[in-house]
This record gives structure tokens, sequence and C-alpha cells, in this order.
């Protein structure tokens, strides 16, 4: 019962503190007396949520006796906006269970004001306006509707038929609030999330606890730590902990602390233990001891830094070598095997991304929400088949009249390049937006603080499975040794009787078509603009030729090679700086080897 | 006689593939040398290393006291040395008079070139020249528009124009009809009476022609050295080269002239 | 415009052959007189092509719609405005050229456009060597004053010294550190200078500032939120950004994914308006912040209907986007533009630069986000600072605004304190004594 | 001194549209029958031609393409701007003697390497020696390497991006984005003043008339024959006793030479230069004047070079909107429809007859294509060179044109 009274204390503490009441926290030690000046919902302190017990209902608990209802000062903030802010901060330490959904949303933006029809039986009465949270969004011909909830406890709002009400976005009014009101309920919902059954919100509730150091707030981790099973979560509240114990008065306390830190290799907490660890300066640690140990944690943290950015910047290397890789194959194609100088790659590319576009918004339109995820695994091949039908409509229509004069294919493929970029501006303007999926969202953390972006990890792959595909067709396929054969000897492959004019315009369909799936790539990690096809033009034709012209192995090789070297580069230089040694450092490998990675070789070079 | 080349342990591999390797090989003044041997013998590739072009691993090549390994393609020509590739190589748009000027000797510096004046001497050298190679009514014509035979030739005249001591010629008579070729062969030994020259060459007929003296290369190495008749009766050329001549001799088609040509086409 | 008669008179004359030519020239000059009479031009000079067009185009909207309201209303001194729009195609040397074609063969009253420093740059000789007016919408880096140009976008102080002192506050989340991230051109350079400046003399210790800059169209930014998330790391961290354009859809989405969020590290933004939020994934940004002098969601009369207006007006003549458009920061300041001017004309009774000058100094409009004025000494307005948290919806959430409007400081007292600028008793750029 | 006569000959219509540009347009300036403005639009496009000249010299004689040949007229324009800034003097914004950007960077004293800028020859022979001289670095390791076709073009692509994002920068100390603007005076005549105007753009006309005969001149000897031998066969070139690489460097320094000249006359009569101008764009749409006025002939690129930059600024001017479908349609027409480019259309208008010559050096590659198509298929050639590897950017004189 005591330790029982003892976090009920702390938390109060907090929620005077973040309230802004208290201006320090209190290291107070006569905590029962201060406890029994002031009302404390022992909500608060409930079990985990999965055990069985509920909440106690409202206004159960009211130790002073003339406390508002909590229902009644939640009315309070629509009749009196004025007041809104000292409403809440009253609020605030009446927080229980049943009070979180109210506090969430109210942090999110999602607490409306909601003005009832009139009721049948007496249309005249006008009916008070209510607060309500609102649901999810969903789109009804074309319009947003909401699903609205009671506050307290946070239940559906039932019409006078038992159905759920539902309204129009439009129709309602947002409750405003303040950043300053929205600060103070944080650490609110940081201290609801500790035991929130779910594994994330605990995690970023560690994190944020930890990052406050208040003292004030260990037990509470500590009693989550007993409960923890998910490990990750176990590590963070660990670590949140020790850097709270890190501000501890005893040094034995703030040793260990270190130790512990050190021992998680928290990353986190190395700017804060620089600090300590220095000899001189105001954070400075006074104990020799601890300062030993923090020293020494200091090192343990940075040498796992040092590795963990090795991992990272291999990571990030990968990653953008492989979008080097992708936008580069197509080109690799059509202006390495084909020997069409194509100044419209770029722009197919951004084909690509449109066509992206276009399918998410007709998913928006057409399906429900819970498929919008699925817009990327359709667009992938629209967005092939988009470019690479263009393609093989450019390619019959104008490449095909200019092999043999690459000069030519320049000036046309240049002009085409102007004509797509004016063409998408006056389509859809300069500005549009393609969202990630859900699944595409966030990263896989691998390590504390080390996450890798599933969007990019999806690009990997995607980079992987066409380059496996390309190679299958080129050398495994019927298609692909006509398109070898075509593009090595024209004139001896039609005299075979090989249709060279559909093998040709095959070629150049398939090369822009991975443009196509480029750019729809693209639209996870870039923006979608007219111009984006000249952000990539230089750097893919740059890609190709590094590795050697025609040779489809040297564009992946010198896709990773660049991409790597870059993001080695990029820590000790400034991103500009990185790519002005990067631009260096390709010069000077084409001076060692002027023909690329991977030289052409035959007999007949020199003809 | 004297000397003019002597190349010794020359070899060179590409990727571990050893193309060629010759232990010994010497050509005298004014010798005509026909090289023979199978598709992948080291032919071409035994020119390449004399003019420049390719770099041996090990080696030397001798000539006029300098090592034409250790030195680069203009110093090799500046030596003496001329070469006319496999596919005719000349400059497809410029005049015939135009090709044969840039091949005369002359300083080949920028600011000499860029003032100069083609002397009454060299025109008439020039004009002499695309006589002998039967250009003279295309002085004026672009050269991408002369037919095969016509650029082999231009190629010739051009080297001629160059005067170098030894000549490297690579299959000088592909894509000629009888009658060029044998013109062509008439040429060439006319050309061995001032100068030192290697031909390579599939035609069997056409180095029955010329030859004096054959050397076979065979996956990259010397075979055997010696007359035409000496070669024809060694059971190993026999056996690796002229084999499957023999077999079908009745035609009266020396095979290996027929799958020569084949090969230039393909 | 006799003269010009005259003239085309006189060269159909000079070539008997082209008689004909000569009387077609007659009869333009003709129409284009008579139409003349009723009408002034203007010019709009923003980019519609090349990489700036992603900012510009919408200035250009806006103030066709604006010309479209002056008409409706009767244009100005009872001419209607006639809106020569070209194209400069964001090539700084093609700004020049065409601001002397507006300026020389148009003969346009004022110019309207320009958004980055460089295209200003390079057109200023060309208005102030002909004493034309060129009115410039974009928040730009200050230390300018020219008699030609009416900046009606905000200065430093303006915009960036009240959204850092917000971060530093307690309502804002008393930020300790600050990683200055922008684009490489003058205008971050400036607004990190002068942020910096003053950071320092907060008390913020220097190696609690970063500063880093991004070259143009920057698409990878991996290293960089690496960078960002190790700084932050210990907490209390924020970005200021003032990267430009194209680079922000990768930046953001970029800092998301790497599990950086705006409760942990918010970042400020000083280039990045609802226009711009319409090319973006608005799921990675909510919470962010963005420091400008005006919002859609300003809750204002006059703001609910240049909002709705606008958003006609882009349905009406099939703009893309139609009533999906946005008004943002720049497009009001744009509209402010033509709206002052308008109004500064009518007050002169007259289109001569000098006069319209005089009389838009001082000059106050009820801009669609407020009351806003011209200072009554120089070319620079008078503007409320509004400081937004990004929505799902690609709005702002307001959550601070000055009180009252600040005053322009074209030269910032934390870098360049003694310097003013003043066109009435001054030449523009003077030292203070 | 015949070939002067064959000259006069041959360039009547040269000779005519030298004169005009050099007599009638200014002339009719003064008199105010043209505009101030489309005189400066004039002069700054013969600048532009006068790059292309350069790119015409390297690419469609030589056959080695170049992607930087906006850095090098910038290089020019740079130097000579940063001369005429310094002569702004205290006329600035700041007041200072030091060009405001500095003054803006809190830059105290003059950096070293803007010194020599006070005096005019020093900073004329500069901008000339600059590009010029790195040019000659740049191509010596380049071609001494052997780096060749694609590769050589990539490479300065790459320089070309390097050298933009290092201007970009502050740190350079040459203006960063905003590059150098506000100059007064050139020489202390004000550039501002319609006489200084037309001077300029005299001399402009001037200079890329003189850059055309000598251009022609080059052609025309054996060293033309030398560059064209170079596009059409390196190898046979080598092994016919050139030194190759020295010919291209003097090609490429020459042609850097051209436009560092462009530069130079280009800044005065625009009154900026900033990185803008130097970015990998501007020498791709350099080498589309070139392609689209006609490789290898020496009226093509100018007529490329004006043609274009007047069509860009007409049609950015009527129609904002949509003026990149008529330019793009343009490209597109032209390759489809005048396979020789601008120049070869006219050449073959009805009332131009050819000269009949024995020398080959007027017959440019699209000539050739022309008189091959005849006898051939075009659809052929680049697959054989792409087989092994060969160079898809030059042309290479296509033997296999003629295959029966």
């Amino acid at each position: 019962m005591r330790r029982n009274f003892r976090t009920k204390f702390y938390l109060l503490n907090l929620f005077l503190w973040s309230a802004g009441c208290l201006s320090a926290p209190i290291h107070g030690q006569d905590s029962a007396s201060a406890a029994k000046a002031l009302p404390v919902s022992r909500a608060m302190v409930k079990p985990a949520p999965d055990s069985g017990a509920s909440a106690a209902p409202v206004g159960t608990f009211n130790p002073a006796g003339n406390e508002i209802p909590v229902a009644a000062l939640l009315d309070t903030l629509l009749k009196n906006p004025e007041t809104r802010t000292q409403t809440i901060k009253a609020l605030i330490p009446r927080a229980d269970h049943n009070l979180q959904d109210f506090f969430q949303n109210l942090f999110k933006g999602n607490l409306y004001e909601y003005s009832p029809p009139a009721a049948k039986a007496n249309p005249d009465a006008a009916q008070p306006k209510i607060l309500v949270i609102a649901g999810p969004e969903t789109d009804r011909d074309g319009e947003n509707w909401v699903q609205l909830f009671k506050t307290y406890p946070m239940q559906a709002l039932l019409d006078e038929n038992g159905a759920p009400i539902y309204a129009k976005t439009a129709d309602l009014t947002e409750l405003e609030t303040d950043r300053e009101v929205r600060a103070m309920v944080q650490p609110l919902l940081l201290a609801f999330d500790l035991d929130n059954p779910d594994a994330k919100k605990r995690q970023s509730a560690a994190l944020s606890l930890g990052e406050s150091g208040d003292t004030l707030q260990l037990p509470l981790i500590t009693a989550a730590l007993e409960k923890e099973k998910d490990g990750k979560c176990k590590r963070l509240m660990q670590e949140a902990s020790a850097r709270i114990r890190l501000h501890s008065a005893l040094p034995e306390n703030r040793a260990a602390a270190a130790k512990a830190l050190g021992d998680l290799h928290s990353g986190s907490a190395l700017a804060e233990l620089k600090i300590l660890a220095s000899t001189s300066g105001a954070g400075m640690e006074s104990d020799e001891g601890a300062r030993k140990e923090i020293t020494r944690a200091v090192q343990t943290i940075e040498a796992y830094a040092s590795y963990t950015s090795i991992v990272q910047n291999i990571f990030t290397g990968l990653s953008l070598g492989s979008i080097l890789i992708l936008m580069a194959l197509g080109l690799a194609i059509i202006f390495g095997l084909m020997g069409v100088i194509n100044m419209a790659h770029g722009e197919f590319m951004m084909i690509g991304a449109y066509a992206t576009f276009i399918v998410q918004n007709l998913f928006h339109k057409y399906l429900p929400a819970p498929y919008f995820g699925y817009f990327l695994a359709v667009s992938l091949p629209i967005a092939f088949l988009t470019s690479g039908g263009i393609g093989v409509l450019v390619e019959t229509t104008i490449i095909k009249r200019l092999y043999g004069r690459p000069l030519e294919t320049l000036l046309a493929t240049w002009g085409l390049s102007l004509l797509f970029v004016q063409s998408a501006r006056s389509l859809f303007g300069d500005l549009t937006a393609v969202s990630s999926p859900e699944l595409l969202s966030k990263g896989w953390e691998i390590f504390p603080q080390v996450v890798l972006p599933y969007n990019r990890i999806f690009i990997i792959f995607l980079t992987i499975t066409i380059v496996s595909l390309v190679s299958l067709i080129f050398y495994r396929t019927p298609l692909g040794t006509l398109i070898r054969a075509v593009t090595q000897n024209r004139a001896m492959s039609r005299c075979l009787g090989i249709g060279t004019r559909k093998v040709d315009a095959l070629t150049f369909g398939l090369g822009t078509g991975i443009a196509g799936i480029a750019g729809c790539a693209l639209t996870q990690v870039g923006n979608v603009d007219p111009g984006m096809g000249q952000n990539y033009i230089v750097d893919s034709f740059m890609v190709v030729v590094t590795g050697g012209v025609g040779k489809l192995a040297g564009t992946v090789l010198s896709g990773i090679g660049i991409g790597t070297m870059n993001k080695f580069l990029e820590p000790f230089l400034q991103s500009v700086y990185a790519k002005v040694v990067l631009l260096a450092m390709v010069i000077l490998f084409l001076q060692n080897k002027p023909s690329g990675l991977f030289p052409a070789k035959g007999r007949n070079e020199d003809l | 006689m004297n000397l003019i080349l002597q190349v010794e342990e020359v070899s060179v591999s590409f990727d571990g593939f050893k193309a060629l390797d010759i232990k010994y090989f010497e050509l005298e003044e004014r010798e005509l040398r026909v090289v023979i041997g199978p598709n992948g013998a080291g032919k071409t590739t035994f020119m390449d290393v004399l003019c420049g072009k390719t770099k041996p691993q090990t080696g030397s090549a001798i000539m006029a006291d300098k090592d034409l390994i250790k030195l680069n393609e203009k110093q090799i020509v500046d030596l003496g040395v001329g070469r006319k590739f496999q596919t005719p190589s000349v400059f497809g748009s410029l005049t015939v008079w135009d090709n044969l000027l840039l091949a005369s000797k002359s300083n080949r510096g920028i600011w000499s070139t860029l003032f100069h004046k083609p002397t009454e001497a060299m025109r008439d050298a020039i004009d002499r020249v695309a006589a002998t190679v039967g250009l003279t009514r295309h002085l004026s014509s672009v050269a991408a528009i002369l037919s095969h035979g016509q650029k082999q030739w231009l190629e010739i005249g051009m080297l001629i124009l160059q005067d170098p001591k030894l000549l490297l010629i690579d299959e000088p008579a592909a894509g000629m009809t009888d009658e060029e070729t044998e013109k062509t062969g008439e040429l060439l030994l006319e050309l061995a009476k001032r100068h030192s020259i290697i031909v390579i060459e599939h035609d069997m007929e056409f180095v029955r022609q010329l030859a004096r003296k054959v050397t076979v290369l065979c996956e990259g190495r010397i075979l055997t050295e010696g007359s035409m008749e000496k070669i024809q009766n060694d059971p190993e050329v026999i056996e690796r080269y002229l084999g499957r001549s023999k077999r079908r001799d009745e035609n009266g088609q020396p095979v290996a002239a027929v799958t020569a040509v084949g090969t230039k086409h393909g | 415009m006799m003269q010009s008669n005259f003239k085309a008179t006189r060269q159909g004359l000079l070539s008997k052959m082209g008689k004909g030519m000569a009387m077609m020239a007659l009869a333009f000059t003709a129409m284009s007189q008579a139409r003349a009479e009723e009408t002034v031009k203007i010019g709009i000079l923003h980019s519609l092509s090349g990489t700036m067009a992603i900012s510009e185009v919408s200035l250009k909207d806006v103030v066709m719609m604006a010309v479209e309201e002056l008409n409706a209303k009767g244009g100005i001194n009872g001419k209607k405005i006639e809106p020569v729009i070209v194209d400069p195609a964001s090539d700084w040397d093609l700004f020049a050229e065409k601001a002397k074609q507006l300026v020389l063969t148009d003969k346009v009253a004022v110019t309207f456009g320009c958004w980055t420093s460089v295209s200003r740059k390079s057109v200023l000789p060309v208005f102030e060597n002909n004493n034309a007016l060129l009115f410039y919408p974009v928040q730009y880096e200050g230390e300018e004053c020219s008699n030609n140009v009416f900046y009606t976008g905000a200065t430093p102080n303006q915009q960036l010294i009240p959204a850092a002192e917000y971060m530093m506050s307690k309502e804002g989340g008393e930020y300790k550190k600050f990683y200055l991230l922008g684009t490489d051109y003058v205008f971050p350079r400036t607004a990190n200078k002068i942020l910096r400046a003053f950071l320092l003399a907060k008390g913020v210790p220097a190696e609690n500032i970063m500063e880093e800059y991004t070259p143009f169209h920057h698409q990878d930014y991996q290293t960089i939120v690496q960078k960002i998330k190790t700084f932050s790391a210990g907490g209390k961290t924020c970005v200021l950004s003032t990267i430009n354009g194209d680079s922000n859809v990768p930046f953001y989405k970029e800092f998301a994914n790497q599990g950086l969020t705006s409760a942990m590290c918010p970042i400020m933004a000083f280039s990045v308006a609802e226009d711009e939020l319409r090319a973006m994934d608005t799921q990675y940004l909510i919470g962010h912040l963005a420091a400008w002098n005006y919002f859609q969601s300003v809750k204002a009369p006059s703001n609910s209907k240049f909002v709705k207006d606008f958003k006609e007006f882009a349905k009406k003549n099939n703009l893309p986007g139609g009533d999906k458009r946005v008004t943002d920061d720049p497009m009001e300041a744009a509209y402010i533009s033509i709206n002052i001017w308008a109004a500064a004309a009518a007050k002169a009774k007259s289109f001569e630069v000098d006069k319209v000058r005089k009389a838009a100094y001082g000059l106050k409009f009820q801009a669609p986000g407020g009351m806003v004025m011209m200072d009554e000494r120089n070319n620079h307005l008078h503007k409320p600072v509004i400081i937004g948290e990004i929505k799902k919806d690609g709005q702002f959430k307001i959550v601070w605004k000055s009180k009252g409007l600040v005053a322009p400081e074209p030269w910032s007292i934390y870098t360049s304190p003694d310097k003013g600028c003043d066109h009435v008793d001054h030449t523009g750029t003077y030292t203070k004594k | 001194m015949k070939i002067f006569e064959a000259l006069w000959q041959r360039e009547k219509t040269a000779l005519a549209f030298a004169f005009a540009a050099i007599l009638l347009i200014p002339l009719a300036n003064a008199m105010g029958w043209v505009s101030d403005l489309n005189l400066n639009l004039l002069g700054r496009y013969f600048c532009f031609a006068l790059a292309a000249l350069g790119i015409d010299l390297v690419w469609g004689y030589a056959g080695i393409l170049t992607l930087c040949q906006a850095l090098f007229f910038c290089l020019g324009g740079y130097c000579i701007g940063m001369h005429m800034l310094l002569k702004t003097g205290t006329n600035g914004v700041y007041g200072s003697a030091l060009p405001d950007f500095m003054v803006w960077n809190q830059v105290k004293t003059l950096p070293w390497f803007w010194e020599p800028f006070h005096h005019f020859p020093i900073a004329l022979f500069l901008a000339l020696c600059v590009p010029v001289v790195f040019a000659m670095t740049f191509g010596y390791f380049a071609f001494r390497s052997r780096i060749n076709g694609v590769y050589f073009s990539i490479i300065t692509q790459a320089l070309a991006l390097a050298m933009w994002l290092i201007f970009l920068r502050n740190e350079t100390m040459l203006g960063g984005t905003n590059g150098l603007t506000d100059f007064k005076t050139l020489l202390g005549f004000q550039l501002a003043h319609p006489a200084v105007k037309r001077t300029l753009f005299v001399i402009t006309a001037v200079v890329l008339t003189s850059a055309y005969f000598g251009c022609r001149l080059l052609i025309a000897s054996k060293l033309g024959k030398v560059l064209i031998a170079i596009r059409d066969s390196e190898q046979r070139l080598r092994f016919t006793g050139f030194p190759v690489a020295r010919f291209k460097l003097f090609a490429f320094t020459l042609s850097a030479l051209l436009a560092a000249v462009g530069g130079i006359l280009y800044v005065p009569q625009t009154g900026i230069i900033t990185p803008g101008r130097m970015d990998v764009k501007n020498s791709l749409e350099m080498v589309v004047w070139v392609a689209l006025g006609g490789r290898g002939t020496l009226s093509g690129p100018i007529l490329g070079a004006v043609g274009v930059s007047l069509c860009y600024s007409f049609l950015t001017g009527r129609f904002p909107g949509s003026w990149l479908y008529f330019l793009g349609a343009l490209f597109v027409a032209v390759v489809l429809f005048m396979p020789q480019g601008l120049a070869g259309a006219l050449q073959q208008l009805p009332f131009r007859k050819r000269a009949n010559n024995r020398s080959s050096t007027d017959i440019g590659p699209a000539a050739l294509a022309a008189s091959m198509a005849g006898t051939s298929d075009i659809h052929d050639p680049s697959g054989d060179a792409q087989g092994t590897g060969a160079d898809p950017l030059t042309t290479r004189n296509t033997t296999a044109g003629v295959t029966p």
C-alpha cells in the first residue's frame, strides 16, 4: 500500500510539473502529506488493461467532495472557450482511464463541436451543442464523413433509434486548443502509454520519459519494467530508467546508471554522458569514480556507434545505389545497347510516376480505404505498361527513322522531353502528391537508433527483382536472344529473318518501361513534378557510362559503387562537396579505365 | 642480308588466354613474308604488337636498334612501320585525294599542318600512287562511296605514300574479286622491291602467288616457317590446318581459302 | 502614339515593296492604340516552366484573379488592366531580358514577379535604369533597399526571428539545440546567418547549433537525417529548415521513415507553405511547423472570401488542381502587391511611377490575412507574423500570432545594425548615426 | 591569296550576312528602326553562336562531343564580370570598394585572385587564358589516357556539374548562386548607354564574322582534314603517324577559346553572370543548337544558336503557357524533316548551286548521309558499332553504309 501511494504521488507531481504548476521537480520526502492535500485519481495506477479489472466508473472517487464532475468540466470546454486552457488544466489531475481517449483525441485535434439535428418529437427546441470525438474519415459521395463518439468514456454516439451517428466533417467545428495545452497533455499521454497494449506506444513513452530525465518518473518505469515482456520495450525502459538515474543524487547510482547505459549502447544518452564526462563546464560530473564509469560508457557507446554507422552507411549506399541502378537500367538498354541517346529518359520516369499518381487517385476514388495500400502493387505494372507503351509509340513513330544517326536521336528526344514536361504540367499542374502505403511507412529498427526505412528496403528488393528479371529476359529467353542479336548486328539479324523493327520497338519499350518502374519507385522517396526527370538524367548517364556502355552488369556495379561511395563520403563532407569529390573520382576513374568498368571486348573494336 | 625486324619471346594474353607466344621471328630487309594460320591463331594480334596497338606482357621486337614494344604508335610509325587493317580503314568523309594527302610524308605537327601547302612533288606523288591503285578517276570522290576493294586499295595507296620501311598488311585481298586479288598480288610484289612486308592472308591461291617464305601461326605459336612447298608438305601443318583441305582437294578448291572467306564475311 | 504611327508609315515608304505590310502595321498600331486608350498594361514575370514553376505558377494565377476582380470593379482610374504574361522559364538571364521587354517594349505600368533572389538581382538594373516598378512577393534575405522594388514578402525579422523565439519559448517547447538546414543559395545562407547571430545572442552555445546546406534539387536525405538523428539524440532539438522546393518531399519522407517525429524533433520551415504541401504526403508532416505572415486557415471574413474566390477562379479557368487549390503566404503577398499598387495608383490618380510610389507609402490594405501597411519611408510591408502547425489535411493550425503588425527591417539588426532603409529622407540605404 | 579569292567566291551569302550584322543592323538601331532591346538580344545570341561554333569544331568536325562548353563560356564571362564589378567600385549598394556580395559575406579584404582583375588588359588576358589553360589541362589528361566518345562526353559533363556546384558555393568568393551583377562601366564607358551597347554589338558581330571565316580557313587547311579524319577513323590517323591526342587537344582548346570569347562579350551585354548559365542543361542546349543547325557545317551552329535562341525568346514572350510545345515540336520536326539540320535544308533550296570542289571539307556527315541514303539503308550502322562497344555519340563514317 505504501508503495502504491508513493506512485500516486509521483504521478501527481508529474502532472503538476507538466502543467507548469511546479517550476522544478520536487525531491520531496514528505510525500504522504502532499498527497492528502490533492485529489488523486486512483484509476491511474490500475493494473494492465488486459488483466480484467476495469476502471472505476465516473465520479465514484471524489475525496474532496466539492469537485466539479468531470462531465461538467467537459461541458465547460464548449460553453466557455475563453477558459478552455484553464479547464483542461483542471482536467489533467482528474485523468483516469476513461479520460484517456479524450486526452488522446485532444492531442491529435480530433475533438469537434457537434450540433445534433433537432429531435423529431420536439423539432423547435434547439439541441445543445455537444463535444464529440471523431472516428476515422470515410469518403461518401465525395464528402468526408466520420462516426461520432462520446467523450467520457469514449462510446459510439447513438441516435434515437440506437444507430451510430455519422456527420460530415464540414459540419463539425474543431475544438481549437493552444500548443501550450497540448504540451501539457503530452506527458500525461506518455504515462497512459506506458501500459498501453500497443508495444509501439510503450516504446515511445519510454523514450520520451527517458529524455525528460525526471527522477519522479522512475517508479512508474520500474513498475512498467516488471510487467514488460516485449524485448524492445524492455530495453527502452531500461534505458529510460538509467537515463533518469543519471540524475540521481547518489554518485554510485549515477555510476551504475552510466554502466547500464554503456551496456545498452544508448546512443540517445551519449550527448548527456559526454557533458557529464567533460572535465570542465557546468554539467560535469563531480564524483571522480562516477566520472570514470561515465567516460567508459561514452567510449563503449561511441565504439558501438561507429560500428552501427558503418552498417548504416552500407545500407544508405545500397539504397542510393539501387535507385541509381533502377534509373540507369532502362538507359543502359536504350543507350548502351541500342545506341539511342535518350535525353527523354528522365521524362519516361516522370510518366511512370504520374501513372502511379493516377492509380493512387483511382484507388482513393473507387475503393474503400482498407485497399488504399495496395495501389503501389497495382501501379508498378501500370507504370511499366504506360511508360513502355509510350516508349513503343515513340520508337515506331520517331526513333525508328533514326537508327545509325545517334546525333539526331539526341535532338529528337530532347524535343520530346520538352513536350512531355509541358504536357505533364498542363495535365497535372506542378504539384502532386503520391502517398506511401502504410506498409512502406516507417522502418525496421535493426539496432537501436538504426532504422532502415521500409520504402528503401522495398526499392532495394525491387531493384534486385528487376535486375534479375532483365537478365533473365536477356540471357534466358528467345526474346532476349533476339534483342541481343538485333542490337549487335541489325543487318545480319534481318538477313536471318528476324523482324528487327518489332524487336527494336520491344527493346525500346522494355527500356522505357523500366524507366517507368523507376519513376513509380521514386514516388516513394522523392517528389512528383513535371521537371523531376531532369534531376535524374545526368546521374543515369554517368552510371551507365562508368559501368561500361553496353554492359548491364557494369551498370549494376557502377550504380552500387557510386551510391556507396557517395554515402561514405557524405558524413565527412557536406553533401555538395561529397558530390564534387564523387564527380572528380568518376573523372579519375575513367582516366584509368577509359572504357568504363567493363570495357567492351572485341577484335574489331578499332573499326 | 640485313635483318629489319627481330622478335623474341613475345607473349600476349587476354584474361588468362594466351593469344600470342612467339619465341623467335625475324624478317630481312625487302622480304615479303606471308603469315597464315587458322582463325584465332594470333595473326592479327601479332601485327597489333608490331604496330603498337597491343602491348605484350613480355618480349622484344627490335627494329633499327629500337624496341617497338617500348614505343607508342606514333613513334613506331616514325620509325617506319605502316599498317593496313583487316577491314579497310580510310577517312570516309574525305575525298580520295585528301586521304592520300594526309598519308603523304610531311611534318605532322599542329602548326605545320595548319599552314601546310602541298608541294608540286607531293601532288605528283599522290597522282602517281592514285594511278597505281587505280583510283585516278575517283580522286575527288568521297572515300565512303568507294567499293570495298577500292577502299582496300586506297588504304594500300595511303601506305605507299606513307613510305614505311616495314609494311604490315592484314588480309589485303578480302572482299576482292579474283581479278582484283591478282592485281593486289602484283602490287605487293612490286612494293616488296623497296620495302619489307608482312602479309596476313587466308586465300591460298593468293599466298601461292606471293609466296616466298611462309610463317604458319597456330594457337599463338609459330608452327613452322619455310617455303610454300615445305609448308604444304609439313605433316603437322597438314594435320592442324590444311588437313581438311586435303580431304576435299578433289574438288580442286583449296578449302582453307573457302572457309576463310566465309569467316571474313561472317 | 503619333510618333510611332509616323515611323510605321515611313518604314512602309522606304521599302516600297512592302506597302501592304505597312498598311497592316498601320492598322495594327491603330488597333493597339485604340485599346491602349482604355487599358493600362501590367507585366507578370513569373517562371511558368523550368525548376521554379513549381512555386511561381500559383503567383501568376493569383495576380490574374486580382486583375479580374479589379477589372470587374471598373479598373483603375477608368482604365481596365491588361496583363502581359511572359515566361522567364527559371532562366536568370531570361528574367532580365523579359523585364526589358516588359518595361521597354510593352511599356507596362508595373511588373509583378520574381521568386528567387537571383532573378530579382537579375532584373534589378532594368527596373532601376528605366525607373520602372517591380512588386516582389516572396520572403527574402533583406539587405536590399531599391527605390524601384516594393517588397511585399517578409523581411528576416518578420519571419525568422519570431519563429526562433517561439521555438525557444515555453509554449513552443523550449528547444535548446538547433539544426539549421537549407538549400545552398542566398536566402537560406542569410537566414541562417541571422538565425545564428540571434541564437548566439540569446545564449545558445555554438556547439548546439549545426548548419548544413544541400545542393538544389537534392533528393537523397539519408545521411542528413542520420546526422539530425545523432544531433538530436539527447532531446530538446529542433530543425530550422530553409530547404527549398522539390527537396522538401524527400526530406520529410526520410525524416519520418527513419523514425523521427514532430514530437521528438519538430521542423520549423521557412519555405514550406500550403501550396508546397499539396505535393506532399501529409501523414509525414503532422505537427511540424512553419512561420509565415499568412495561412489559409486564418480566420477572417476577408480570407474566407479570398480562399473561396481563388478556388472558384481555379475551377472556372480549368487550372490544374481546380477547386482543390489552396492559398498561401506568397500568394497572399502577390495579391496584396497588385491591390496596393491599384490603391496607390488610384490615390495618385496616375500610373506614373514616381507618383504611384509616393502614394504607396503608408498605404493600408485590408489583406486576406488582416490589415497590412506599407512602410511610410521605405518599400517594405508591415505584416503580422504567424506560426502554424501542419495538420493532416495540409492546412496549418495556427499556434502563435504576433501582437499587431511587425515593422519590416530590411537590414537585420543582428547582421547590419548600423544600416537602415529610407526613401523619404535618404536615397534608400543609409548609415545610422 | 587564292584561298581568299575562293572564299569570296563561295562565301557571298556569309559575307552578306556579316555586312548586315556589322553595319546595317547597328545603323538601323542608330536610326531607331531596330530597338535597343532587339539589338541587345541579337548581340547576346551572337555570343552563343561563338560558343556553338566551338562545339561544331570539336564535335561536328573532330567528332568529340563536349558537354562542358557552357563552363568555358562562363569562365570567360566571370573573368570579365569580375573586372567590371571591381570597376563599379563604391557605386554599389553598400558603397564599399569591395563587390557587394563580399560585403554581404562579411569579407574584409579582396581575395588575392581578384586582385589582377583591376586592370582591363590583365582581366581580358585572363578571361582568355583561364578557360584555355583549364581546357588544355583537362583535355591533356583526358586525351592522353585515350578517353573517347561517350566516355569523354560524360566526363566533360561530370566536370561541368562539379564546377557548377563549386561556383554555387559562397566560399568560392564568386558570388554564389546570385553570381556577379550590377556592372556599371567597361573601360570607363557607361554600359547602359545605347551607343555603348551598339558598339558592343558591332564588336560581337565583327568577332563572330572573323571567327566564322577563321574557322572556314582552318577547316579548308590540312588541319581541318586531320580533324575530320579523327572523326572518321582515329586509329587510321594514328597509324598514319599523326599525334592524334595533340590534334584533339588543339580542337578542344580552340573550342574553349571560342566559348570564352563568347562569354567575354556576353556578360557586358547581359549585365549578369550566374552559375545558372553554366549548368549541365546549358551545355546540352548548346549542343542542341549545333545539332539543329547542322553539324559539320560552319553556318549551321550560328543558324542554330541564333535561331533557337530567338525562338526561345519570342515564344516565352508570346506563348508563355505553351512555348515548350512549339520548341519541342520544332526539334522533333527538324529531325524528321530536315535530316541535315537547318543549314543542310537551306543548302538544298532550289536557288542554291552546290559548289563543285575538289576538297571535301564542306561535306559534313549529314550531307554524306544524304548522299549515301540512295545506296543503303540508314537503319543499320549504329547497331554494328554498338555490339562491339563502339561509341554511339560520334557518328563514325559508316563503311557499312555501302555494304552491297
